[in-house]
């Protein structure tokens, strides 16, 4: 058996549902919503790497995504799904990072080719990040160098119906297991390394803490002392090399 | 011994307290309390000056075979009112914690005393000699109160004292020339006696009268010294100079024309061959008032010389809401003084709360400021809506009054001129509210809180009171309708809550609580559709940039770069080039004429002989 | 018809008919880029959706407030702009209160996009209050003009003048054609279409005023949409075009007015900011100014 | 030595020690200094006499064996239209030297990317502070004593997809999944 873990799929652990899911009402809200969400996906205009030649194809008269109801929206805060079309240098990762905490309530990742999987054809470089999953949640893959609009329209297609049969709330784990990600990101970053999204404040806020959310690498963030909503900038901001 | 009387001699008495008592907040509370009772002496007069009577005062002299009194009819009660509230807030204010911060704070006090005696001696003027005394007296006593912070605000009371001083010549020669042409200087007596004047004569005390009355209301070409005395004198007395003291100028100005010469004589009076009469050219000229000083507020980086400004703006709104002469012009126009004395107090304490603070008014350093001042950030919303004339507030009121009447009187062009001044209200205003209130809060000013609540309280009394004059707009117009009937124009009819015309009817009430109701039901709708969680301002949009508070993420400075791209150009200052090349043309004069007997007795001799030749000649 | 159940039905009819005028311009804007376009259910998932968002971002409580001013604002001027059936309350606010109270939810956003502190959304508000100086002032002399044509700013007497005897030359547009050619102009910037649209550059200041605004906020500005298209379409139709006799014919008007805004802004670069002014300020208040001139001939001043 | 050159580059290199050149294409020379200090002096007879006004680029080549740098000056005049690259070698120990930033202000970044990739030290430079690579802790990646799959191997988890139907594919000895 190689040292390094083999991938598998995460085992379907069956979550606590919270109150108003069983109450009749709200699976109906919460199924009406998904079949929103899923019906109207705004796609984040920030391309990433080499796969971001493919969108402007899937977006125009051929393809025509909007027919599916996706748009391309520009700030983060407006946008569902985020496309990482490619390799993912260091420098990067770190703004990657920043624009996904935020993005607003149920979000999506998405990876384009196998640079996203485990560095792809750059696995040797010292400066790209080779595996996406370590540092974000990822919904889906879509296998390819760079895939083309026919392979991304359908990986649209299933991330579609997955969000409309629910399945989608890989976002969730973000917040439930913070300090995992954080501990990775640190360790590529370096121990100062936070952004002024204050991810604890809004698992506590929405409910969404999980085992995981705090730990020893949550603790380093402490000592910043920096969310104080309301009050106004804080100096203590200042990010360290 | 009549309520007026009590009146004169309570505003006397209201000089002493902080003279008596300098240090301490007791003089401050007196002048205040004695300011509540001259409001309630006001209120008392009012049942008797309604329906155009009016109340003789016992301070009375004869001299040069004319008797000179002082008697207070509805016209004068009305403005006499809005300086009482505006001097009663300012005072309130200025005792509720600006001392502290203020050196001179009794002699504000007693200043202001002396600018209100001064006010109600022009206001009740009975005769054209007692308002020129009563003229003199308020020119004076604001010389001292613009000069009372010293510095740059001495230099701008001096500038202001020259137009004052050209102002009041020309207002003597009007006085002389109609004394010789009606024969009598008694006001009642002179209700429409001007009609009768021929053309050149009447057009001469037309020009005297305008540049008499016009300095004060700062109309272009006579608007330069304004802005900077009212902006760089104290914040309260700012606050009490900006809501009344240059609406003397629109007293003494409708005065003369509606009173005397009478608007269908103004009308009549024709400009040969060009179709302008003097009526259209007055409106144009408060129309040109309105949009000149707005669009120069719009550049302004200090909020307390933006405000001035504005000051200016809106009294052109009121003259040209006066010059119509149909019903709702008038009343647009009267209620217009009012109302703009209600929002303009307020926004000059808000922007004083905010100095006291943070020890600066100029926009580029400020921003932010919601988080840590909220009272003076509702304050100054308040003030900014009326300001601009929006629904809500009382300022639309007056505004919608003053454009129905355009439309009824025919005047398109006006009403356009109107809408442009409006429109750089509005943009101007956001700027202001922009530029402290929002973006980003700087690192120095976190800790600031809002003023304490005696300064606090009175902004937000009379803004509420805005408020609630612009849900009912009946209450502004009850005070206006002695002032209508003294001058003898008509006014539409309203009830407490709306007013009725054939063409177009308001109704505040349903307007406003619609509104409201709206709000609610959008408030209803929105809480309900999931928790928000409130973040830091650092925690924002940068293009992937990581915001620290090093970073100045703020837009504020050149604020409206594409409008300036294109106005910029049209506002080179011609006008201050003018007023400074004259200057120099009198120094260089001046000196000239020294030289001629300086030194130099015999010169002087000569010079002296020669016109004393001259004189004979010409007596002879 | 009650004017309670007026006060529930007219927003509601007007979000309705909003959102249809939000699919047809996506569609037209389809067809012109030879695409299919979105289904007919679109804007209305798209605004579901945004309301049903999980987590969302306010910066302050006057972001919060002045989001709830806007979805008041909006639906408060419909209230007094009369349609068939229903006059709300048009008999207590004439013509200049229906302009003013327009004014209201664009204050309302400009304040919360103020306090979410991003110079994009500041420069969003700066460009646009400079385009509003840009059309108002034509976009008035017309709404003088008509004024001062029919004699009345009661919304409800201009509607009985213009279908006085039911046919055609009553209508402001016959009376007027000078001045509804400029309303034209000035509506098509109202709306905030193409070539005037520079105060949600996407490609410039990151849509301007929307940038900080997530889930329900930005819902809310997606419904201010729907109202502003139905407010500003109906006010021309009301104006110029005689009022609708029946809803029929009121909606044919209106999407008549948007769909020639929404085909011009599909062939149009943005305008610079102070272009715009220029624009704006030469040719609809020029030809603004001549058809007040014809106007005023008219009634014999 | 080839083609005979251009006038104002004959004077400059007589001028200059220890100067070899080489026509290394039709248009482009080749010039080794011996002696690395007189490279300055050299960039500045040819900006001021042979209108060399551009400095394309600097590159650095790492000798590891000799323990020596190889900095290359690519230049290029618009009059006399011949390209020289000038070649000097420094020890890789110190591994500093001069700036040229004064003469040419482009190469203020050429020295600065060098720095990050290679740790050669320039006095005078304009700015030294990270450039690319602002997130790199380790030593600079470009030199060949550098081991990147090592560094990668220790910094960086690895990730071998298996999911359950590629492993029976494997079994079945490849084929195409029904």
């Amino acid at each position: 058996m190689p040292d390094y873990p083999i991938y598998r799929d995460p085992p379907e652990q069956c979550r606590t549902p919270d109150a108003e899911e069983r109450s009749l009402w709200g699976r109906t809200l919460e199924r009406i919503a998904d079949h929103c969400r899923a019906r109207s996906l705004f796609v984040l205009h920030y391309c990433t790497g080499c796969g971001a030649i493919e969108l402007p194809p899937s977006m125009t008269s051929r393809f025509d995504l909007e027919r599916v109801g996706m748009q391309p929206m520009v700030t983060p805060r407006q946008a569902d799904l985020l496309l990482i079309t490619g390799y993912l240098s260091v420098k990067t990762l770190k703004r990657v990072i920043l624009t996904y905490e935020q993005m607003q309530g149920p979000k999506y990742v998405m990876g384009f080719g196998s640079c996203t999987i485990n560095g792809g054809m750059y696995w040797n470089s010292y400066a790209t990040v080779k595996r996406l999953d370590q540092y974000l949640p990822v919904d889906m893959y879509i296998a390819g160098c760079m895939p083309r609009p026919e392979a991304i329209q359908q990986a649209f297609l299933q991330l579609m119906e997955k969000i409309d049969s629910g399945r989608a709330q890989n976002w969730k784990e973000y917040y439930r297991r913070y300090d995992h990600y954080l501990g990775e990101q640190q360790a590529l970053f370096g121990e100062q390394f936070h952004t002024p999204t204050d991810v604890i404040g809004e698992a506590r806020h929405y409910s969404l803490f999980g085992p995981e959310t705090l730990g020893e690498h949550t603790a380093k963030l402490a000592k910043y002392d920096l969310y104080h909503p309301g009050q106004g900038a804080v100096d203590a901001l200042e990010v360290k090399r | 011994m009549n309520a007026f009387d009590l009146l004169l001699y309570l505003a006397l008495a209201t000089l002493l307290p902080s003279l008596l008592a300098p240090k301490g907040r007791s003089g401050g509370m007196l002048t205040t309390l004695a300011y509540l009772l001259q409001v309630w002496l006001l209120f008392s007069l009012l049942p008797s000056v309604s329906q155009g009577g009016s109340v003789a005062a016992c301070l009375e002299f004869a001299a040069f075979g004319h008797t000179i009194g002082w008697q207070l009819n509805g016209f004068g009660w009305f403005f006499a009112l809005i300086t009482a509230v505006s001097a009663l807030i300012a005072s309130a204010y200025a005792t509720g914690g600006w001392e502290r911060q203020c050196d001179h704070a009794s002699r504000l006090h007693s200043l202001m005393a002396l600018n209100v005696l001064a006010m109600y001696l022009l206001l009740g003027a009975a005769d054209l000699i007692s308002l020129f005394i009563g003229w003199e007296l308020v020119s004076w006593a604001g010389f001292l109160l613009m000069a009372a912070p010293g510095g740059q605000s001495v230099q701008a009371a001096l500038r202001y004292l020259i137009y004052a001083l050209a102002g009041a010549l020309a207002l003597l020669t009007a006085i002389v020339l109609i004394e010789q042409s009606s024969g009598t200087i008694q006001l009642d007596a002179l209700r429409g006696a001007l009609a009768s004047l021929p053309d050149g004569l009447s057009w001469v005390v037309l020009a005297l009268v305008f540049v008499g009355f016009g300095v004060k209301l700062a109309m272009p070409p006579f608007h330069l010294w304004q802005a900077p005395a009212y902006g760089y004198a104290d914040g309260p007395a700012a606050a009490f100079l900006g809501a009344i003291s240059s609406r003397m100028g629109l007293f003494g100005l409708c005065l003369v024309l509606v009173q005397m010469v009478g608007l269908e004589r103004l009308v009549g009076l024709a400009l040969p061959f060009s179709f302008f009469d003097a009526q259209s050219l007055l409106a144009w000229a408060a129309a040109i008032t309105l949009i000149v000083p707005t669009y120069i507020a719009l550049t302004q980086n200090d909020a307390r010389l933006l405000l001035a400004w504005h000051g200016i703006g809106q009294g052109g709104f009121m003259l040209l809401g006066l010059m119509l002469g149909n019903d709702l012009g008038t009343a647009g126009g009267l209620l217009h003084v009012l109302n703009h004395a209600s929002y303009q107090a307020p926004l000059f304490l808000a922007v004083t709360a905010v100095v006291y603070r943070t020890g600066t008014a100029d926009l580029d350093r400020l921003g932010g400021l919601i988080a840590r001042m909220p009272w003076a950030y509702v304050t100054l919303l308040l003030g900014i809506i009326g300001l601009a004339g929006l629904p809500p507030m009382n300022g639309f009121v007056s505004k919608w009054l003053i454009y129905k009447g355009l439309l009824d009187a025919q005047m398109p062009l006006l009403f356009v001129a109107a809408v442009i001044g409006t429109l750089g209200t509005i943009l101007s205003v956001y700027k202001l509210i922009h530029n402290i209130f929002l973006g980003q809060l700087r690192a120095e000013h976190r800790e600031v809180t809002d003023a304490p609540w005696g300064m606090t309280g009175p902004m937000l009394l009379i803004a509420g009171f805005a408020f609630i004059s612009g849900m009912l707009p009946g209450l502004g117009l009850y005070l206006v309708e002695p002032a209508a009937a003294a001058l003898g124009l008509p006014m539409p009819s309203f009830d407490l809550s709306a007013i009725h015309a054939p063409n177009g009817a308001l109704d505040m009430l349903v307007v406003v609580s619609a509104l409201i109701g709206a709000i609610g039901f959008g408030a209803l709708l929105f809480l309900n559709a999931g928790r928000s969680y409130r973040t830091q301002p650092l925690d924002n949009y940068a293009g992937g940039h990581f915001l620290t508070a090093q970073t100045r993420y703020q837009y504020s400075h050149h604020f409206y770069a594409g409008l300036l791209r294109v106005i910029g150009p049209w506002m080179r200052p011609w006008l201050v080039a003018l007023e400074q090349g004259s200057g120099h043309f009198l120094d260089l004069a001046s000196a000239a004429s020294r030289g001629l007997y300086y030194h130099n007795g015999l010169r002087f001799l000569v010079f002296g002989t020669v016109v004393g030749l001259l004189w004979l000649l010409i007596v002879v | 018809m009650s004017i309670a159940l007026q006060l529930l039905l007219m927003p509601l009819a007007a979000f309705l008919v909003g959102l249809a005028m939000v699919l047809m311009m996506r569609k037209v804007r389809a067809s012109v880029e030879r695409r299919i376009g979105p289904p007919w259910y679109q804007p209305l998932f798209d605004i579901y959706k945004l309301f049903a968002k999980d987590t969302q971002i306010s910066h302050g409580v006057m972001h919060d407030v002045a989001i709830m001013m806007v979805l008041g604002g909006i639906i408060c001027v419909v209230l007094f702009l009369p349609v068939p059936g229903m006059s709300g309350l048009s008999a207590k606010g004439d013509l200049i209160t229906l302009l003013y109270l327009m004014m209201v939810p664009s204050l309302g956003m400009a304040l919360g996009v103020g306090q979410t502190a991003n110079p994009n959304g500041s420069i969003g508000i700066a460009r646009a209050l400079t385009a509003m100086a840009g059309y108002e002032i034509p976009f008035f002399i017309c709404v003088a003009g008509a004024a001062l044509h029919y004699g009345t700013t009661d919304l409800n007497q201009i509607l009985t003048i213009q279908q006085h005897g039911g046919h055609l030359e009553h209508w402001g547009i016959v009376q007027m054609p000078l001045l509804a050619v400029a309303a034209l102009f000035a509506v098509h910037a109202m709306l905030g279409k193409e070539p005037f649209e520079i105060y949600v550059a996407p490609a410039e200041i990151a849509t301007g005023p929307m940038v900080e605004m997530s889930g329900k906020y930005l819902g809310t500005l997606f419904v201010m949409q729907c109202f502003q298209l139905f407010t500003v379409s109906v006010l021309y139709t009301t104006l110029f075009l005689g009022g609708g006799f029946s809803w029929f014919t009121l909606l044919l008007k209106a999407f008549a007015v948007v769909f020639i805004s929404v085909l011009v802004t599909n062939v149009y670069p943005r305008y610079r900011t102070d272009d715009v002014l220029r624009w704006q300020w030469k040719w609809p208040t020029g030809i603004a100014l001549l058809g007040l001139g014809m106007v005023m001939l008219q009634i014999g001043r | 030595m080839s083609k005979s050159l251009p006038t104002p580059l004959e004077g400059v290199f007589r001028r200059v020690p220890g100067v070899r050149w080489r026509q290394q294409a039709e248009r482009h020379l080749r010039v080794e200094l011996s002696e690395a200090e007189n490279l300055p002096a050299l960039l500045a007879l040819l900006k001021g006499e042979a209108g060399y006004r551009h400095l394309s680029a600097i590159s650095c080549v790492d000798w590891p064996d000799a323990d020596e740098f190889e900095l290359v000056y690519h230049l290029d005049s618009y009059t006399t239209q011949v390209l020289i690259s000038a070649h000097i070698r420094l020890p890789a120990a110190p591994g500093r030297y001069v700036s040229v930033s004064g003469l040419y202000r482009p190469a203020g970044f050429f020295e600065r990317d060098i720095h990050e990739m290679f740790g050669v030290q320039f006095e005078g430079a304009l700015d030294l502070r990270p450039f690319i690579l602002t997130e790199w802790g380790g030593p600079p990646p470009m030199r060949k004593s550098f081991d990147t799959e090592g560094y990668v191997r220790d910094h960086y988890q690895w990730v071998d997809y298996g999911p359950e139907w590629l492993a029976e594919l494997e079994k079945r000895g490849g084929g195409i999944v029904e």
